[in-house]
């Protein structure tokens, strides 16, 4: 049976291939972390849909927050290592 | 040393586990009574434990007020992206601000980065840089209506 | 059939998708940054409150509710550490020209 | 060396957020087998939370005592998933099989639940303590590369 549900999962998917063309673009390695961090975003809102859509909230939600954690963790490593990679150099 | 702190953060833990968990019994609210105390101890360095507590019930007051201003200025960033011209005028705003707390300082670097249109860019303890997309954005940052709100949240008290 | 949390779900939707052109139509990282800020706020609250209307209040409504929380908080940290990486490694901001 | 990021937004975020992540993974840890996660999920989690000051403030940042004893703690983790796993083993049952554990005064099913309790809490010191010395390695080689 097809849903509201399924119709708003489907606009996230265009979004996050929206989001890509951004990252495999560029044209700078900033704008492509901006979009990664735009991705996951998309991924945790799609995570909440998808547990409506099989009556499992409490679970799927649970995985989202884990996610929201550890994406925090890997975009400032990533920021960080990006800012020190030229000072390094210099 | 007071532990205030420690304790304070004790209960913080303990009623985020309790959301969490959703479960009553004695076993998931004793583990989790002693691993909150137990992060909390961990986690609480000797020179923190003397710091004031934040205005908690003034930092909630707050809150809608923000979330006010959230959407009034995306809102305003919506109708700029929707412009077929886009109309976008952006530019580095130098902001000094004499906040003078750290916690202040961050809370107003990351209200103005949550307002869309504007985001902070370099932070330190007497000046912010913040980048405005558009005329409407810098002009609100000019007015410093939020860091006169957040200057309430934290001043009043040391008055009265 | 519309009901509340479908409602909700679209108004989201809606920013989203405008947030989406914003990545794309925007000329530089620090203008896209913006934005992202729209998905960050009134994208992100406007579905998870729909979500969370879904199944009547559960405990899994608290926990949508802390996820709102942590990403209102972490994202703009994020955009934070790496607009400044950008500026520190000699990205200069897209300037409008004067005609 | 791991400089510490000298912006004091991120240094507030790691202070506050350090805390609650533990206590995340600690709730993934407990709540293993009604809600998705378990052991590996909350090694990762517990990971994040040491990697997290050690982004924010240097490698003086807290909990940097970790730093040579992590493999230890991966060595205590292996050894209480293989303890309890071949208990059952010497006792004339199968290996893992929760419910021949000597725990006297105990139905089966509580046995099991201790048990698993007991498995994940091994595959969780394992993984974190892992995770940790892997990112302390790349540091290391890191520091090689830049002399």
């Amino acid at each position: 049976m097809i849903t509201l549900y399924h119709f708003f999962f489907l606009t996230i998917t265009i979004l996050i291939l929206v989001y890509m063309y951004r990252v495999f673009r560029g044209p700078t390695v900033y704008d492509r972390i901006l979009g990664l961090n735009g991705i996951s975003t998309k991924a945790i809102i799609m995570l909440t849909i998808l547990g409506s859509l099989y009556e499992r909230l409490e679970m799927f939600v649970d995985i989202a927050l884990g996610y929201a954690v550890l994406n925090i963790i890997g975009g400032l490593a990533v920021g960080k290592y990006l800012e020190q990679k030229r000072t390094r150099e210099c | 040393m007071s532990p205030r702190t420690l304790i304070l953060k004790t209960i913080g833990l303990f009623g985020l586990w309790i959301l969490l968990s959703g479960k009553l019994d004695a076993f998931h609210l004793s583990i989790g009574f002693f691993g909150a105390a137990l992060i909390a101890w961990i986690n609480t360095e000797p020179q923190h434990l003397d710091e004031p507590p934040l205005p908690l019930a003034r930092l909630v007051l707050y809150l809608p007020w923000l979330f006010w201003e959230v959407v009034k200025s995306s809102l305003n960033i919506t109708k700029i992206i929707l412009d077929p011209k886009l109309p976008i005028n952006p530019r580095l705003v130098q902001y000094p601000t004499n906040l003078g707390s750290n916690t202040a300082v961050v809370l107003l670097g990351n209200s103005i980065t949550l307002t869309p249109g504007t985001v902070t860019i370099e932070v330190s303890s007497s000046k912010l840089v913040i980048h405005a997309l558009d005329d409407e954005s810098s002009n609100e940052l000019e007015s410093r209506s939020m860091e006169q709100k957040i200057a309430e949240v934290f001043h009043s008290r040391g008055q009265t | 059939m519309l009901t509340v949390d479908t409602l909700l779900i679209f108004i989201g939707l809606f920013f989203l998708t405008v947030a989406a052109i914003g990545v794309i139509r925007l000329p530089d990282v620090f203008s896209r940054s913006h934005a992202l800020g729209i998905t960050d706020t009134l994208g992100n609250f406007f579905v998870l409150t729909g979500v969370a209307f879904y199944q009547g209040l559960t405990l899994a409504d608290v926990k949508i509710f802390l996820i709102l929380l942590a990403l209102w908080h972490l994202n703009p940290v994020i955009s934070h550490a790496t607009l400044r990486a950008a500026l520190r490694n000699g990205v200069r901001p897209w300037i409008k020209e004067k005609k | 060396m791991i400089r510490p990021h000298d912006s004091v937004i991120v240094h507030t975020l790691a202070r506050v957020f350090t805390p609650i992540i533990q206590l995340f993974a600690l709730y993934v840890l407990i709540h293993g087998h009604d809600s998705p996660g378990g052991g590996f999920q909350a090694g990762t989690l517990f990971a994040a939370s040491v990697i997290l000051p050690v982004i924010a403030f240097g490698i003086q940042g807290s909990l940097a005592v970790l730093e040579r004893r992590a493999i230890i703690l991966g060595a205590v983790g292996i050894l209480l998933y293989a303890g309890i796993g071949l208990l059952p083993l010497i006792l004339g049952g199968e290996f893992l099989n929760y419910g021949e554990l000597p725990i006297p005064g105990m139905e089966t099913s509580a046995r099991r639940h201790w048990g698993i309790l007991g498995i994940e809490t091994g595959v969780t010191l394992t993984v974190a303590a892992t995770a940790v010395s892997i990112y302390y390695s790349l540091r290391e080689r890191g520091e090689e590369e830049g002399k």
